[in-house]
């Protein structure tokens, strides 16, 4: 039985998995998930993308109202793997308006970096983690140069 | 040139001692040209490897081209060396290093920019984290463009350094080239935390974003098992003073 | 007139000291070479015949170089600190035979040293021994981090190793019946030499010279017991904040002391000049001495370009399980040979 | 532990290592706190090479962003062009043709060997010291490196930093003869490796590696460990093997696997894996049959390629271990460019191992550790 098919009842997931589209998951089952699939054999860490999705009103039809724009949010993928003979992948979701997720640093140590860097990046705040400094950038810097409101050329320190 | 370049006209005591001490002076195209001529064949090199150009340059050191040949040795602490080689792209956060590592570099000293990354910043020039070229930040003598050069062309660079401080021994000053438009790129949008320039509502704008976000309020720990502290114990080290911010000789 | 002892001082002191400097600056670019001949690459060859100019011009460069001493450093200390370390190498190599006359009777006897002490080896490990303080005195008065651990490392080091290395030493010293290495010379002479003659002896000799030699390799900081300077971690040891020609004094003397080394173990050990075949005149025992210190210099560099280092723990392990319970263990097997006749 | 908690009558003194350092591969800083020369506490710092390559990738289009991709591990840039030109494909469907797929995997597994002479010669350099055995040992790597660099020069015209992958194949088809060169400077390699074993086998060196770094099987999995690292620690896991992309389906991949963690265990699966990738390639040329390198589109512009909005994650076996990116498509809007490219690095893992191994070794073993892991900078940071 692969994993889709034995967490499908249990989180609501799609029937078929999507090439191209991990499942979106409530938040508040982040963590759940990740502790469901390290049972099943993920065990190891791959990584987390943190996306910023600004406010944006979606181009409106040719004679009709323009629908309400989509507010600002935030989409948290991860990534596990189960790692040996045939080994695959398992990605999931969660969305959020605020940029606040549950930490996975209890189940995997390896997602310390790679979280903290997604704050530095991002600015997603990953509650319950115990270490929550900026990784790249440095500690002193303001905002989070991945941001889509964040002009690439930004430069906030004087460099000499 | 955007870098102050006052305190270059470095001359060792010993001139000023030859010049007053009688018969000596006549002496002194001879001895001029020894000198001039163990300041070139010596160049000691510090390496300000960072990236890519840094594996071109270990390879320069290597079999084929062997930059031993000139006389050439790679050490790892400034004081010891003539020549710092800024191989890679150098970043915000290291900018202040490469300027530190350079003023403990003793007199007379050269600077090569060695690949794009180092001259201008290349394709990462606009990026928010990149410094756009190390003549902003240290004086640069010689470029040596590529990305990454060939290990030969670092050589040729070393090879054209010589030629330059020829020329500055024979009063010829020091030939250089220049990047006109780096002058106009060193100046930041914001001020740095803590810069009296810097704007107070930036400032306090960032420590709500903070606090409501709950940064601080995440700080307890959630394993035991972690062998590391945590960022508390880290500061507590910094305000014990037992932390040299930078490296003395690193 | 070459009776009077300062005369005598005067004339071979200075060519010594002449040699030992010039051998010392020859030596860079010798290892420059050599190095580069094992790593099939170049090695120095623009200034001079294949680059044979090459230590003069670093020489120059390095007089030519600012002279900084960090504002947060003992500057009284730190200035003094090089001054130390070839003036005790060149000391050291105050009493080693370095030539040999034989006159009319057949009597052989060892001269060219500055000075014939009757304790000539209690001197030499003397130096040897002070050597420590100059090094830590550079690495506590630079205030760097790095430089004091490897002033830590130096002094725990010299201290350990001295020990093996003085009861090696004595071993010859139990053989001649003499602290003199003139008589020590005399000795091998005579009976063949210590780490090289055809009787029972022999095999106490070749393994307290191999111990001897490994101990000055430490004492002289060359790899693999080079962890002061190891400047993979600590960059480069106590030089760390030394500029200019502070810095080449040091090199220097790190050079002098591997060519001291070296001649003090064919002295102890190989018979100095002693020759083992051909005649044996004041020119013979020159050459002979000097291609023993040749041979043995060569292997350090040779061992230098092709070991990996210990750490510090390691060494401290190989110092105290190893070879002190085997120096030791030598000792008493001399005794018993000399007091059993087998010497 | 705290520190107070741990000797309150120990002397404790911080060092700090880097960010300009001769054996931290770069600009690495970590902040040991010693006891005399036991490590009591280690807090690294990355961050100093960090370029903004992820922003960049969002103002670039799929075209454009192969040759970024080369420089971001400048050690194997090859296999990072090849991560990336896979995300691309999966996300915008391509399909690479048979010649192009084989061609890439030769390049990979020469990309790897390469990678790995260079991480003995540094490795080596740590231990020996660079005016040492070391350095010796770093010359004789460095010069069968250009060997390989040769061959790449050849094929593409750069030393690194090739930019021959572009989305859908391959640009640069082989020149005639190359094959031929393979096979030869294969044959001159092989016999080279077990010169450098017998130099290794040395027991200093054994003395400097056994049982130092120890990562558990346990550990390395949750840190997210991959490649070589998890290897020597005891997982049997192959990315190759265990998920074939490109032609590693048409060869089988024997994966080396030591089960003692230490710093001695990686360099053997180090030396093994080159042997393997000589084999692979061996097997691999005769594979390499006539036939397009470019799939059906080949590139006549910037922004031939649209994709939609969706995500894609694609991991391959870099010489460190698993590269992998997360590509967020451009949607109706910005379909010529990604809307978000999240890399997975593999010495990120690597390098956030240090806290938890460090602890309770001594300074010199630092630099040891750090070499074994095989980081570059350039990829943890970017």
């Amino acid at each position: 039985m692969s994993a889709w098919e034995a967490l499908r009842e249990r989180f609501d997931l799609p029937e078929e998995p999507s090439a191209e589209e991990p499942p979106v998951i409530d938040v508040s089952r982040h963590v759940e998930m990740a502790a469901a699939l390290k049972e099943f054999g993920f065990t190891m860490y791959v990584t987390v993308c943190a996306t910023h999705f600004p406010e944006e009103a979606p181009k409106a039809k040719k004679g009709e109202d323009p629908p309400p724009p989509i507010p600002e949010h935030w989409e948290v993928a991860t990534v596990l793997r189960r790692p040996g003979a045939r080994s695959e992948t398992f990605a999931w979701r969660v969305s959020v308006e605020r940029p606040v997720v549950p930490t996975l640093f209890p189940l995997f140590a390896g997602a310390d970096w790679q979280e903290r860097e997604q704050y530095d990046l991002v600015g997603v705040i990953f509650e319950g983690h115990p270490d929550l400094r900026r990784l790249m950038m440095p500690e002193d810097w303001d905002g989070h140069p991945l941001r889509k409101d964040y002009a690439i050329d930004t430069r906030v320190h004087p460099w000499r | 040139m955007a870098v102050d370049e006052g305190s270059r006209n470095y001359e060792h005591p010993a001139y000023d001692y030859m010049e007053r001490m009688p018969g000596l002076s006549l002496a002194m195209t001879t001895v001029d040209k020894v000198l001039e001529w163990s300041a070139t064949n010596s160049l000691w090199i510090f390496p300000m490897a960072t990236s890519c150009c840094a594996i071109e340059f270990i390879s320069s050191a290597a079999a084929r081209v062997d930059i031993d040949q000139i006389g050439s040795v790679v050490r790892p602490t400034p004081r010891h060396c003539d020549v710092m080689i800024v191989a890679g792209t150098i970043t915000v956060k290291m900018a202040p290093r490469v300027k530190k590592l350079w003023e403990q570099m003793p007199e007379p000293k050269w600077c090569i920019a060695m690949g794009s990354c180092a001259i201008s910043g290349d394709f990462y020039r606009d990026i928010y984290s990149v410094v756009p070229g190390i003549d902003t930040v240290v004086p640069v003598d010689v470029y040596i463009p590529g990305c990454p050069p060939n290990a030969d062309q670092v050589l040729h660079g070393l090879e054209r350094l010589q030629a330059m401080i020829r020329s500055d021994r024979a009063g010829g000053g020091m030939p250089r080239e220049e990047r006109p438009e780096t002058a106009k790129m060193i100046n930041p949008e914001n001020r740095r935390v803590g810069d009296p320039e810097r704007d107070p509502s930036l400032t306090d704008a960032q420590h709500d974003a903070s606090r409501n976000l709950g940064v601080g309020a995440n700080s307890d720990r959630t394993r035991d098992a972690r062998p590391i502290g945590d960022i508390a114990e880290d500061e507590a080290a910094d305000v014990r003073g037992s932390v040299d911010d930078l490296e003395e000789g690193a | 007139m070459l009776d009077n002892p300062i005369v005598w001082a005067f004339a071979i002191g200075g060519p010594l000291i002449t040699f030992l400097m010039g051998g010392g600056a020859v030596a860079t670019w010798w290892e420059r070479r050599f190095a580069g001949k094992m790593q099939t690459r170049f090695g120095p060859n623009r200034v001079g015949p294949q680059g044979i100019l090459q230590p003069v011009a670093d020489a120059f460069k390095m007089m030519q170089k600012e002279d900084i001493v960090p504002r947060a450093a003992d500057r009284t200390l730190f200035n003094l600190a090089p001054i130390f370390p070839p003036f005790l190498v060149i000391a050291s190599a105050a009493v080693i035979p370095f030539a040999a006359t034989v006159d009319a009777t057949g009597k052989y006897d060892p001269t060219g040293a500055v000075a014939e002490l009757d304790i000539g080896i209690l001197w030499v490990l003397s130096m040897a021994g002070l050597m420590v303080f100059p090094i830590w005195v550079a690495g506590w008065s630079a205030n760097n981090k790095y430089t004091l651990l490897s002033g830590m490392r130096m002094v725990a080091q010299g201290i350990s190793y001295e020990i093996p290395m003085v009861l090696c030493a004595l071993i010859p010293v139990i053989y001649a019946g003499s602290l003199s290495l003139s008589d020590i010379v005399a000795y091998q002479h005579e009976h063949g030499w210590i780490a090289l003659s055809l009787s029972p002896s022999m095999f106490v000799g070749a393994a307290a010279m191999l111990l001897f030699f490994l101990t000055s390799l430490a004492e002289a900081n060359r790899i693999p017991f080079d962890i002061p300077e190891a400047e993979s971690e600590l960059i480069a040891g106590v030089m760390v904040e030394y500029t200019g020609i502070k810095f080449g004094i040091f090199m220097l003397a790190e050079y002098l002391h591997t060519i001291v080394a070296a001649a003090l173990t064919s002295a102890l050990f190989l018979g100095g000049p002693s020759p083992l075949f051909g005649p044996a005149g004041p020119i013979a025992g020159l050459i002979w001495m000097l291609g023993k210190t040749l041979v043995l210099f060569v292997l350090i560099y040779w061992l230098r370009w092709s070991l990996y280092r210990f750490r510090s723990d390691q060494l401290m392990d190989l110092c105290w399980k190893v070879l002190v319970p085997m120096s030791l263990l030598l000792v008493m097997l001399a005794a018993l040979m000399v007091a059993g006749g087998f010497a | 532990m705290d520190i107070e908690d741990y000797d309150p009558d120990a002397d404790l003194m911080a060092l700090n290592m880097g960010p300009q350092h001769p054996s931290t591969h770069g600009v690495f800083r970590i902040k040991l706190i010693l006891d005399g020369e036991r490590i009591v506490k280690a807090v690294p710092y990355p961050g100093y090479l960090h370029r903004g390559v992820e922003k960049l990738c969002e103002k670039l289009t799929y075209v454009q962003i192969t040759p970024i991709f080369d420089k971001h591990d400048y050690v194997a840039p090859m296999t990072n062009e090849q991560a990336i030109n896979m995300a691309f494909e999966k996300l915008l469907g391509l399909e690479v043709p048979q010649r192009a797929k084989v061609l890439r995997t030769i390049l990979a597994e020469l990309q790897r060997i390469a990678s790995h002479l260079l991480w003995l010669g540094t490795f080596t350099l740590d231990i020996g010291g660079t005016i040492g055995g070391g350095a010796s040992l770093m010359m004789y790597t460095f010069r069968e490196r250009e060997l390989i660099l040769d061959l790449f020069e050849a094929l593409t015209g750069c030393r690194f930093h090739y930019n021959t992958h572009c989305p859908g194949g391959n640009r640069h088809d082989v020149p005639e003869g190359w094959e031929t060169v393979v096979r030869h400077v294969m044959d001159t390699i092989e016999p080279r490796i077990d010169e450098y074993e017998a130099i290794c086998d040395s027991e200093i060196f054994l003395m400097r590696t056994e049982g130092v770094g120890l990562i558990s099987p346990d550990l390395a999995l949750e840190t997210g460990q991959s490649g070589p690292v998890l290897r020597a620690s005891g997982i049997d896991h192959d990315l190759r093997r265990d998920a074939p992309y490109h032609a590693y389906d048409q060869v089988q991949v024997r994966v080396h696997v030591e089960t003692a963690g230490d710093c001695l265990a990686r360099y053997k699966v180090r030396v093994a894996e080159m042997r393997e990738s000589i084999r692979l390639v061996r097997e691999l040329l005769g594979l390499l049959e006539p036939g397009p390198i470019v799939g059906s589109k080949p590139i006549k512009s910037l922004v031939q390629f649209k994709a939609s909005g969706g995500q894609v994650y694609v991991g391959i076996e870099t010489p460190r271990g698993e590269l992998g990116t997360y590509l967020v498509g451009g949607g109706d809007q910005r379909g010529a460019a990604p809307y978000r490219c999240k890399i997975r690095p593999p010495s990120l893992h690597a390098m956030s191992v240090l806290p938890y191994v460090l602890p309770g070794h001594q300074v010199s073993d630092v630099v040891t550790i750090l070499g074994s892991l095989d980081p570059i900078m350039g990829e943890v940071d970017r």
